[in-house]
């Protein structure tokens, strides 16, 4: 059962980095390295998942031993920050990046090279 | 002291005396080569009367004046360091490098004072008289190689010491080799044909000399004469067994027959040049170059070879 | 903590430093000369310290290397040459350095020669070498880019072989002293003569030498690593020449010689002898001798007069090398002899070089002619520094060349016989050029009211033309200090003579009785009539009036015939080698640096992607 | 000092044996010379020897008309010769014309401009003639009256006239000078 | 005083920065005052930390909350540690005082917050004891790096800012992939006790957790291929981030790496994983020297030899000898004093004179001869000329690499270096040798200061690098002895 959690959550991450890889618009592989982030969110969880417990809140009948690991879920939680702050600035360089160049295809884009 | 300045004299005497008259042979030869009746044989030493009873000489400077006594000091100094039968001064430092260089920088001397004229055909002489220089060194280099390693020794004395014993060095198959190579090259020496393009008298006005008359001319004149004698004397010693006479109980018979013999030796030598030099063309500088970078130059490198093994 | 070693090391690049931050004329001047002399006074007194103990010591830890400096026979000789031609070098650049720059790197490159000189351990002497490099490099930089740095690639590569040869030592060894390395490098090839394993293999001891021949060729001008001299001589200030090429350029020569200390005995039983000579030292022989020629050849056909003795340096250096590479102590010993007359008459030359382009301010030969009669004093240090690297008796010019004649024929060398026997033609024909061009026939008008040599110049030309003739009269004098090397008497004789029991020379007596013959030739010469002086213009051209408008003087190509001579040879050229491999290099980064970034930031991706992919497989 | 003029016999017969020539070789005149130094009639056994350069000749051949351009070759090559010198003018033109007698532009008397020693008649002469000159030169030398070298530098000033007659004053810089414009237009010409 | 109080190293910029916007109430010139004030205090700070390890010779542990580890997070202040600390404070500080005349592209205020975070994950990243701390930090400075690349709002500067964020999102991805193999196999996230249980680990499945591990890291530490980003983002941010960038935020990345893989020192998978970064690095070395051959643009140039220079200290660590570290962190200490000098310098005749290509460069020997001074000794002492910082370190470095035997890495960096002596000295030349018209500028005297305040650092060092040496000693050892790391951090549940 487990397995399944982490078949699914490495099959986002190579979707995303498919998405990365292949794409040429620069919107969709900012889409690919939020799926990927995804993925890895995923993967963490599924790191402290235990079959059969419970969240890991403190509410009426919830012990040490009926709740998953905590640290995985916590860690996820400002992985999924961090994944929100990148992906906010990277939206913004984007606009950025289409008012200056008028063209959101990756290949178009490069000033800066050599 | 005194004993050492008279023989030293009395050397420098019989080296210009003999010098003239080789110069005289040449001539003569040559003349007779062509069918003519030819100078007489003190023909050298009137001219060299001559040229230095000129009553009006010029200059072009210091060194034009020093070149030309550089160049007749160096060659007495030569002189002086080849055993010359059993009376030499010098001859215990007479060593094979030393004289071969000695022997070249009466060179250097004529070339100083030609150049120091301005004249242009001078700069063009001297240009091609370097290029002889240069181009004969490498059998050169190799014949005296092939002498000193096959002998062991540097002295000059030495090597014809040995030679009373073990036979003249052409008698060696290395030797004979290098001997070869050093004959072609002593005809550059000479400034025979057809190494003589450096005096090429009809298209350079004789070079390096175009400027030298009167007293500096006799003065080289001189020198040439010294000069001659000390090469073929050289060579004689080196390659043909020098003259070690103890036949007589008096040394002073001793020394006139050693004498005697090293002149028929020497004149040999000098026979071998006038002829090789009557009947060849000349050739041009580069041709010279690579004629000497070629036949001599390999027969001398094997010469030197054999001699190391 | 204060040792004269030290002082001596250090000393230079103190003043070099304070002249530089002083920056005011007059003094910078003053404390250059005082920087330069001070080690030249010191060494001078080492010589009476060395009399009684066999070397002077010093150490001093940094960055946790311990360096050590040692100072013996050997190197005291090197040192002084670095002392005299250093000073003599500093001296003429108080007339020709323009500013403080060249003072400060002048100087720095003398303490870094200094330092190579009398380093005892590998790290120091590496380090020294680095700033010995740097600082001539510097020197070169401000007056020419290309060359410089064509100097400083082929130094640094040099200097980087040396470095992974100390490396490979030091892994195998674990020590960068000169003592332990020769210590145990010995005990190898004692380990390895008695059939047990050695430390070093044979490959392992190929590439330390080879390592070494590259680092140490490179820095005396070895052909084919001759190519950045002719350049890095001919741009820079002349005077500093003097010191870069009697001085520097011993560095590599040294290095030759710290190969024989430090590998000898290992390599002599790799590779065994040729000969008399060890192998590894017949390779440096031959190149040795290749270098004369090459560089001999090369300089008859230079058209600058800073160009001819920039290969005439190299040609000279190859004397050098073929007898280190001969490798007895004779051979040695003569090496060592020409080292010191090389310095002397090459640092002459250099500077009357110097003494000439500060006067006339033209550089090729084609602008020049006739100094002899404006610069007279010049002419004569000239006449006495071309006699003696033409090798004419009595100058030590004569005496170290015969040394080194007498000792590779010797040993039955015949082909290093014959290149040497060349390279010794060679020199007469570059000379004559030099003087043929420079002091002798028609002089250009514009110099007509050209100066004698400054008085700074003049000193220090004096200095190194009167030990030319001092040495070349008593050569005895340094083949003394030569036989304190090996503790025996390799070179007999009294202090006028050389005697090696299969041949002589003696200085006195050459000189007595040329003195003599030109006696003779003067008495002729004075009885004859009284000569009349007449102008250049007065010569024979076929009757032909010409005036001074006329160009009487074999301006270019002198040596056109040699040129033609040589036309297939001449089209090889390492030069051009080097310079199409930089190129090649160049254009390869170029080429890479497009491809790879490329801009395309997917590309980039990849990159991650591909290098993800690796790292997968390797795992697996 | 020594005094030399005890050894002048010897130098007389030095200077009258060892006659270097230097040949003004235009004209028919030159024709001739190849037989005179050659096995046939042989100058060599009189110590005679063709010499290229004239600082080093004592003997100046002129073997044929003179024009005014080679006058000044000559006057110049003459006064290069060291002292003492000899000049010989072969031929009848350098004499008095010849059969260029009434030509506009050749010299006609030679020794109007520099001293000439002996003169030998005849068009051409014979080598017979030529060498019969030449003994009378060497007769000459041995009594010292083929002194034109000592006359030259006595009447310089009446030679140097008669040249700056037919020449022009400074004619020597002038000529020189002349090939100058040439000489720079070819150098410009190579670059 | 209280070792705890060390804790303000990322307590202090983390209120500043939050400050700022309060600060801008006051107007907007106090901002950068403010920003010079700040770092200041942090390298007041940084100096008595530093003072503190060295003189007591026992690294601060900062618990946070109290909590002894791994239960809570740790700060670990080590000798190496309390070095680097007070390098980016130092740094910091004088880029705060660049700033003041680099920066004029509004908003400010936005630049002084991400300055601080950008200060601040740097030094978390290499005074954190917890993996995932290190995570976060890594993504602070991250974050707060893309933002300052694309601060100038050029289109460059965004172009510039989007490669960095997507390769920088990529492996920071796989990074956390590695956290979390880790995590799963070990239960543990605090660095003392993975190093404490790497050798009973599954080794397959360190290997894969190393592997991701040194993947993520190595993007920020500019090994190649992975460090495509690096050159346009030096070239296009603003002057004193650029310096930032090279002086100690790619150095935390390599910290961080190296200090990971170390604690793997007894697992089959380290000698693996020092091959990789060998190979890296050297690759590293070669292709960062050579793109730098050709360069016009002379920030880029810098930025490329930069990356090579990162690539030798990866080599250092690579070689993993007590010799090759403490070599290797020397000439980290030695590269962030030279190439902060050169970036400021190179910066400043960029805003002086327009713009940083060689054509700005060319006489600037006549038209700033302090700076071109500047230029030259650090060009110089990265070449590698003894007397100079920089020749100590790399000849250390190059005989440790030798000593174990890649004498062909050795060549290969060797012939690298040549190519790097070569755009340095037609540098140089361009600035001393060639003419140019321009006149004479007067020098900003708080510059001067900074720049021959580092030039003496440079020539000093390389005069007399003993006690530098001595640090960097220290330093090295903290890093590369893991057991006497895991001694140092009190584990709960782990006598010591």
């Amino acid at each position: 059962m487990i397995s399944a959690y982490y078949f699914g959550a490495i099959s986002l991450i190579l979707i995303g980095l498919y998405a990365i890889l292949t794409k040429r618009n620069l919107l969709k592989i900012l889409v690919g390295l939020s799926i990927m982030e995804t993925g890895v969110n995923l993967l963490l969880i599924s790191v402290g998942y235990v079959s059969g417990r419970t969240a890991p809140i403190l509410t009426e009948g919830a012990t040490p031993q009926t709740a998953v690991d905590p640290i995985p879920q916590a860690l996820v939680l400002t992985a999924i920050v961090i994944g929100v702050a990148t992906t906010a600035l990277a939206l913004t360089v984007a606009i950025n990046l289409y008012e200056k160049y008028k063209t959101l295809d990756i290949e178009k884009i490069r000033g800066l090279r050599g | 002291m005194l004993m050492i300045a008279v023989k030293a004299f009395l050397i420098l005497l019989y080296a210009t005396f003999m010098g003239f008259m080789f110069m005289g042979i040449i001539r003569i030869v040559t003349a007779r080569i062509h069918r003519r009746v030819g100078p007489p044989i003190y023909q050298p030493i009137l001219d060299t009367i001559k040229l230095l009873s000129k009553k009006s000489n010029i200059t072009h400077g210091l060194i034009y004046d020093f070149g030309v006594i550089y160049a007749l000091g160096a060659t007495i100094l030569a002189l002086m360091f080849i055993p010359l039968g059993g009376v030499s001064i010098l001859r215990a430092y007479g060593d094979l490098i030393l004289i071969t260089f000695l022997l070249e920088i009466p060179m250097l001397g004529i070339m100083f004072a030609a150049m120091s004229s301005g004249n242009p055909w001078a700069g063009l002489g001297a240009q091609r008289a370097l290029l002889t220089l240069l181009a004969i060194q490498v059998p050169l280099g190799f014949a005296i190689v092939a002498l000193a390693e096959f002998y062991g020794t540097f002295s000059t004395y030495e090597i014809v010491m040995a030679q009373q014993t073990v036979g003249w060095s052409i008698t060696h198959l290395p030797l004979l080799l290098a001997a070869i190579a050093y004959d072609i090259v002593l005809q550059a020496m000479f400034g025979k044909e057809p190494f003589d393009i450096m005096i090429a008298p009809g298209e350079i006005s004789l070079g390096p000399m175009v400027e030298f008359g009167g007293k500096h001319m006799g003065i080289l004149q001189i020198q040439h004469a010294i000069a001659l004698f000390a090469e073929t004397l050289f060579f004689s010693n080196i390659f043909l067994g020098g003259a070690v006479v103890t036949a007589f109980a008096s040394p002073i018979l001793n020394t006139i027959a050693s004498l005697a013999v090293l002149l028929i030796k020497q004149l040999a030598v000098l026979m071998i040049a006038i002829f090789i030099g009557v009947i060849f063309p000349r050739f041009t500088i580069d041709q010279a170059a690579r004629f000497y970078w070629k036949w001599p130059t390999i027969i001398a490198a094997a010469g030197a070879i054999l001699a190391a093994l | 903590m204060i040792n004269e070693l030290m002082i001596i090391i250090f000393a230079p690049l103190l003043a070099g430093v304070l002249a530089w931050l002083l920056d005011i004329k007059g003094i910078r001047e003053a404390i250059g000369v005082i920087g330069a002399a001070i080690p030249l006074a010191y060494l001078i007194q080492a010589y009476q310290t060395l009399s009684t103990q066999p070397s002077i010591q010093y150490s001093i830890a940094l960055a946790g290397f311990k360096f050590e400096f040692l100072l013996y026979q050997i190197n005291w000789i090197f040192a002084m040459i670095a002392g005299v031609v250093g000073f003599a070098a500093v001296l003429g650049m108080v007339s020709t350095a323009k500013d403080s720059y060249e003072w400060l790197f002048a100087l720095i490159s003398l303490t870094g020669v200094l330092g190579v000189f009398l380093a005892d351990d590998l790290a120091g002497f590496f380090i020294f070498w680095e700033v010995m490099t740097f600082a001539s490099f510097m020197m070169v930089l401000k007056y020419n880019r290309k060359a410089s740095l064509k100097y400083f690639l082929l130094s640094v590569f040099g200097a980087y072989a040396m470095l992974i040869a100390i490396g490979i030592i030091y892994a195998k060894v674990g020590a960068l002293d000169f003592a332990t390395i020769q210590q145990v490098l010995y005990q190898d090839a004692m380990r390895g003569a008695f059939g047990t394993d050695t430390l070093f293999s044979r490959n392992e001891m190929i590439l330390v030498f080879g390592l070494f021949l590259i680092a140490f060729g490179v820095k005396a001008g070895m052909f084919p690593l001759h190519v950045w001299a002719p350049d890095a001589y001919s741009e820079t200030n002349q005077s500093y020449t003097a010191m870069f090429s009697g001085v520097l350029s011993k560095a590599g020569v040294y290095g030759m010689l710290v190969i024989y200390i430090l590998l000898g005995t290992r390599l002599m039983y790799e590779f065994g002898k040729f000969g008399a000579a060890p192998k590894f030292g017949y390779i440096i022989a031959l190149l040795g001798g290749l270098t004369i020629i090459v560089g001999g050849l090369l300089a008859a056909l230079q058209e600058d007069i800073r160009k001819l003795f920039a290969y005439s340096s190299i040609s000279q250096i190859g004397y050098i090398l073929v007898g280190i590479g001969v490798g007895t102590a004779l051979s040695i010993e003569a090496a060592i002899y020409h080292a010191v007359s090389h310095a002397l008459f090459k640092g002459l030359f250099f500077l009357i070089v110097a003494t000439i382009i500060y006067r006339t301010g033209k550089t090729e030969f084609k602008d020049m002619g006739g100094l002899a009669e404006k610069m007279p004093i010049t002419f004569a240090m000239a006449f006495v520094a071309i006699l003696s690297l033409a090798g004419i008796p009595p100058l030590v010019g004569f005496a170290s060349k015969w040394l080194l004649f007498e000792a590779v024929i010797h040993e039955n060398m015949p082909i290093l016989g014959g290149m040497i026997f060349f390279g010794s033609a060679i020199g007469f024909v570059y000379l004559i050029r030099f003087t043929y061009a420079v002091w002798f026939g028609q002089r250009p008008t514009d110099l007509d009211d050209t100066k004698d040599a400054p008085l700074p110049l003049a000193i220090a030309m004096g200095i190194l033309a009167l030990l030319n003739v001092v040495f070349g009269i008593a050569p005895g004098l340094v083949a003394k200090e030569l036989n304190k090397i090996f503790g025996k008497e390799v070179i007999g004789g009294t202090i006028y003579e050389l005697n090696l029991g299969f041949g002589r020379y003696n200085g006195l007596l050459i000189t007595i009785w040329l003195v003599v013959g030109l006696v003779i030739a003067a008495i002729i010469y004075f009885l004859g009539a009284k000569v009349r002086k007449v102008p250049v213009t007065d010569t024979y051209q076929a009757g032909n009036p010409v005036t001074m408008e006329y160009n009487l003087t074999i301006r270019r190509n002198f040596f056109l015939p040699l040129k033609e001579t040589l036309a297939f040879w001449l089209r090889i050229s390492f030069d051009r080698l080097y310079q199409d491999i930089g190129k090649w290099i160049e254009d390869l980064a170029e080429t890479m640096r497009h491809y790879i970034y490329n801009g395309s930031v997917q590309a980039y991706a990849w990159y991650l992607a591909i290098v993800l992919l690796i790292l997968a497989l390797w795992g697996v | 000092m020594v005094d030399w003029r005890l050894f002048e016999p010897l130098f007389e017969f030095a200077r009258k044996r060892s006659l270097w020539i230097v040949a003004f070789c235009t004209g028919c005149g030159g024709i001739e010379m190849p037989p005179l130094m050659t096995s046939r009639y042989d100058l060599e056994r009189f110590g005679m020897m063709p010499n290229p350069a004239p600082r080093m000749a004592d003997l100046f051949l002129i073997t044929g008309y003179v024009t005014p351009k080679t006058l000044k070759r000559i006057i110049i090559t003459y006064e290069m010769q060291p002292d003492p010198k000899y000049v010989l003018a072969h031929g009848s033109c350098p004499l008095n014309g010849g059969i260029y007698w009434d030509a506009y532009n050749a010299i006609k008397h030679l020794d109007r401009y520099i001293p000439v020693d002996v003169v030998i008649a005849g068009c051409m002469p014979r080598p017979e003639a030529v060498m019969d000159g030449i003994k009378k030169l060497m007769e000459m030398i041995e009594n010292g009256t083929a002194d034109g070298w000592k006359r030259y530098r006595e009447n310089y000033e009446w030679y140097k006239k008669n040249q700056d007659e037919l020449f022009g004053e400074g004619w020597r810089e002038r000529e020189a000078r002349r090939w100058i414009p040439w000489l720079m237009d070819k150098k410009k010409k190579e670059k | 005083m209280n070792p705890q109080y060390a804790s303000l190293l990322i307590a202090l910029p983390l209120f500043s920065a939050f400050l700022v916007p309060l600060i801008k109430r006051a107007g907007k010139k106090v901002i950068l005052p403010y920003l010079t004030l700040v770092t200041l205090i942090q390298t007041g700070i940084a100096a008595w930390a530093f003072k503190e390890v060295y003189t007591t010779g026992k690294p601060i542990i900062v618990l946070a909350g109290g909590f002894q580890p791994p239960v809570g997070i740790n700060l670990y202040i080590g000798h190496f540690a309390a070095l680097f600390v007070l390098i980016i404070a130092v740094v910091s500080f004088f880029m705060t005082v660049f700033s003041m005349k680099a920066i004029d592209v509004e908003p400010i205020d936005k630049y002084a917050m991400l300055f601080l975070l950008l200060m601040l994950g740097a030094t978390g990243m290499i005074a954190t004891g917890d993996i995932f701390n290190l995570f976060v930090f890594m993504e602070i400075t991250a974050i707060s790096a893309y933002a300052l690349t694309g601060y100038n709002k050029t289109g460059e500067a965004s172009e510039a800012a989007m490669k960095y964020i997507i390769l920088g999102g990529i492996g920071s991805s796989f990074f956390l992939v590695g956290v979390a193999l880790l995590y799963g196999s070990l239960g543990t996230l605090n660095l003392a006790q993975i190093a404490m249980l790497a050798s009973k680990m599954n080794p397959t499945v360190a290997q894969a957790a190393l592997a991701l591990l040194v993947f993520g890291l190595a993007v920020e530490a500019e090994l190649f291929p992975l460090n495509a980003w690096a050159p346009d983002a030096y070239q296009a941010s603003p002057h004193p981030v650029t310096v930032m960038f090279s002086a100690f935020v790619v150095k935390a990345g390599l910290y961080a790496m190296v200090r990971i893989v170390y604690l793997f020192k007894d697992t089959p998978a380290f000698m693996g994983i020092l091959n990789l970064i060998l190979i890296l690095g050297t690759l590293t070395v070669v292709i960062g020297e050579l793109s730098a051959l050709r360069q016009t643009n002379v920030k880029r140039m810098l930025a490329y030899s930069s990356i090579a220079q990162i690539g030798l200290i990866a080599v250092g660590f690579g070689v993993a000898t007590p010799q090759a570290v403490d070599a290797a962190v020397f000439h980290m200490v030695n590269h962030a004093i030279v190439k902060a000098l050169m970036f400021l310098a190179v910066g400043y005749v960029a805003i002086t004179l327009g713009c940083p290509c060689i054509e700005s460069f060319k006489g600037l020997g006549k038209k700033m001869p302090l700076t071109a001074f500047a230029i030259t000794v650090g060009a110089i002492s990265i070449v590698g000329i003894p007397l100079f910082n920089i020749f100590w370190s790399k000849f250390r470095l190059l005989l440790a690499a030798l000593q174990v035997g890649k004498t062909g890495i050795v060549a290969l960096i060797l012939g690298a270096s040549l190519v790097e002596a070569v755009y340095y000295f037609r540098l140089i030349h361009a600035m001393w040798f060639e003419e140019s018209k321009d006149e004479k500028v007067e020098e900003n005297l708080a510059f001067s200061i900074i720049m021959l305040l580092l030039v003496a650092l440079i020539i000093v060092i390389g005069v007399y690098p003993e006690p530098v040496w001595n640090l960097v000693q220290k330093a090295a050892t903290d890093l590369y002895n893991v057991a006497n790391y895991i001694k140092n951090v009190p584990l709960l549940g782990v006598s010591p």
